[in-house]
């Protein structure tokens, strides 16, 4: 309860409701949705002059240690159930498709080395990257088009989803396990084999964004580029 | 090479791992795979491993597919010939005249090629390790979405009825005008007609206003129209060249002539 | 539910957990589940002994007053949206639109003639009056039904409302500009009528016959001959 009422007043005609009541909207809004919502959308949703990023601290907060929590999901926000009730819930489980060993890699490889080209892929695994894994990913909306790599051709690049770090319970792509360690250790370093044309490498190497450094992932979204 | 005794020295349960290899060779996932599946008989840090070791290794599978007649893929071929060549790198001497990417960075850059896929490997271990939603956690099984209402409103002003208003009345008043109109109005179909019939007699230069039909001179309205159209049919016929016109001053009368009269 | 502890511990081996910890359950089934769930199917799934009618009741508690709430439905739980917030759950887009030429023009028709039947708006008009302009206009509450005219089949009339003048801003209908004042405002047009001058426009049309100067109305039919 941060109410500063003549501050309030004076910036817009009708007044913010008190951030208690912001809170109970952020919650009614949560609950009702299955998937994450943005802060942009519940701004939109609530009565004018509402801050609802503050009213989610407060959320969040209160459901400490209850059987839902409050998560974040890259710039969204959604209640899910406490992982350890998980056993509950067997009659909510939903089948998981099972992947192949070549998909769970690929999209191990995509969350860890995003933005990352197709011959990126399979210059790590060493082998072709069969059309079926993509799609099979692109399916399942863990992954979708990041922006055109500049270097000749102009490879399209594969980031991971919203619904991927919702899936994985990632607040965002920083937060995958081990992502420090391996960043450290050089092992997600576009190193170009030796011998290899090192000005192109370079340059691709250069161009790249690095979606771990950025705060806003949502400019990276693209792929109109062929039209 | 591959006949030193160091290789073939192997123990029984590495052969015995060969072989299993081999008659597994369709569950690799390339060549980096099998390589880094036979790192693992190395038992060290993938930093300290025998990359020579390894090449051999692996060219001691290739040979053994083949005795077994086991058809391997190209890019297995292509492998064993690059680790083929790495070996020799790696045991020569260096040629100062040769260019290119001394044996030790080939090799250092395989070595770290195989840390590489098995990082990896490990990230997506853990990765699938983590709770998932629908498996572990859950997400709100009663939803309400939101519903979108659209709600359009409609907008006028007091000018938009007036002019309305004013619209309906005009029309009205000028209804009869509409049928005045019609009625006196030459069309350039009939004007055109008309001319191509006439046209014939005009031998010599005649004011256009000559050719009007009788009864469209009169009523000034219904001569506007009728000289509007004998006009324009006057131009058509000289566009396909059957007369020609004059105008010897502005606002001077308009005369016309047939060409055909005068070639012909 | 009378259960006395004593007997719960003979019938089982493990103690029922804290009713902390069944309050967190109930939570978490009531949040995941697609249906309002029954007691009997929390039993069910919850951990032998445990008393989801007292966890109900102490989630219930928690719950009052905040943007979501434990309600009853027939025999059974479920968490729903606070009443008071359904609001949140409508996202209302509003278009503004033009009204339509002959909505506007029925609508002024029956301004300057109320009340006024529907046959004589057509009348007026020179086309039928579709049912979907009169209905528009009723909903926008701007005409209503007047005295029904006592003529041969009693039709009703229609007249204006006081949304109307309000809208439009006028004191009553008489306050419409007559004729002479719209032709003065400039909004009729200034054309003579037909027969007067035609001797000057000739003159002036000798020269530049320009048959369709006089019918820039779009009413007038010239070109129908053609067909």
């Amino acid at each position: 309860m941060v109410d500063a009422p003549e501050e309030q007043q004076e910036e817009s005609l009708f007044e913010a409701p008190p951030m208690g009541e912001q809170e109970r909207m952020v919650e009614a809004i949560l609950f009702a949705s299955a998937e994450p919502v943005t802060v942009r959308e519940l701004t939109g949703r609530m009565p004018h002059g509402s801050d609802p990023a503050e009213a989610i601290q407060y959320l969040r907060k209160r459901y400490e240690g209850r059987g839902v929590a409050v998560v974040r999901v890259g710039d969204a926000w959604a209640i899910r159930t406490a992982p350890d009730l998980g056993f509950l819930m067997q009659k909510e489980t939903v089948e998981q498709r099972k992947l192949s060993r070549a998909a769970i890699e690929t999209l191990a490889i995509i969350a860890y080395h995003q933005p990352v080209t197709r011959a990126e892929i399979e210059e790590i695994r060493g082998v072709s990257v069969s059309r079926g894994t993509i799609d099979q990913l692109l399916e399942l909306e863990w992954i979708k088009l990041g922006r055109r790599r500049m270097t000749p051709g102009r490879p399209v690049t594969f980031i991971v989803t919203e619904t991927f770090l919702d899936h994985f319970g990632l607040e965002s792509a920083r937060d995958l396990p081990g992502l420090k360690e391996l960043r450290q250790a050089g092992l997600l370093d576009n190193r170009p084999p030796p011998g290899a044309d090192e000005e192109t490498e370079f340059e691709s190497g250069e161009e790249e964004p690095d979606l771990f450094e950025s705060d806003d992932e949502d400019d990276t979204v693209i792929d109109d580029e062929e039209a | 090479m591959s006949d030193d005794p160091s290789i073939l020295e192997t123990s029984v349960s590495d052969r015995l791992a060969a072989e299993a290899l081999i008659v597994d060779v369709e569950g690799f996932e390339g060549p980096l795979d099998l390589l880094l599946t036979l790192s693992r008989t190395q038992k060290v840090d993938l930093r300290k491993i025998s990359v020579l070791e390894l090449a051999e290794q692996y060219l001691a599978f290739v040979e053994k597919a083949k005795e077994l007649r086991i058809e391997l893929a190209a890019d297995y071929l292509v492998m064993a010939a690059w680790l083929a060549f790495l070996k020799s790198r790696l045991l020569l001497p260096p040629d100062p005249a040769e260019e290119g990417p001394s044996g030790e960075e080939l090799a250092a850059h395989l070595a770290f090629q195989l840390e590489r896929l098995q990082a990896m490997r490990d990230a997506s271990a853990r990765l699938m390790a983590r709770d998932q939603l629908g498996r572990d956690f859950f997400a709100r099984g009663i939803t309400e979405d939101v519903t979108r209402t659209r709600r359009v409103t409609y907008t006028a002003n007091i000018l938009d009825l007036m002019q309305a208003y004013s619209r309906i009345r005009t029309k009205d008043e000028f209804r009869p005008l509409s049928f005045d109109a019609r009625e006196s109005i030459l069309t350039m179909e009939q004007a055109l007609d008309r001319m191509r019939s006439l046209i014939g007699f005009a031998g010599e230069w005649t004011d256009i206003m000559s050719y009007l039909p009788d009864d469209w001179s009169g009523d000034p309205k219904r001569r506007r129209s009728a000289t509007a159209s004998t006009f324009a049919a006057t131009l058509e016929l000289a566009k396909e060249g059957k007369l020609e016109l004059r105008q010897t001053d502005t606002f001077a009368p308009i005369q016309i002539r047939s060409r055909e009269a005068r070639n012909g």
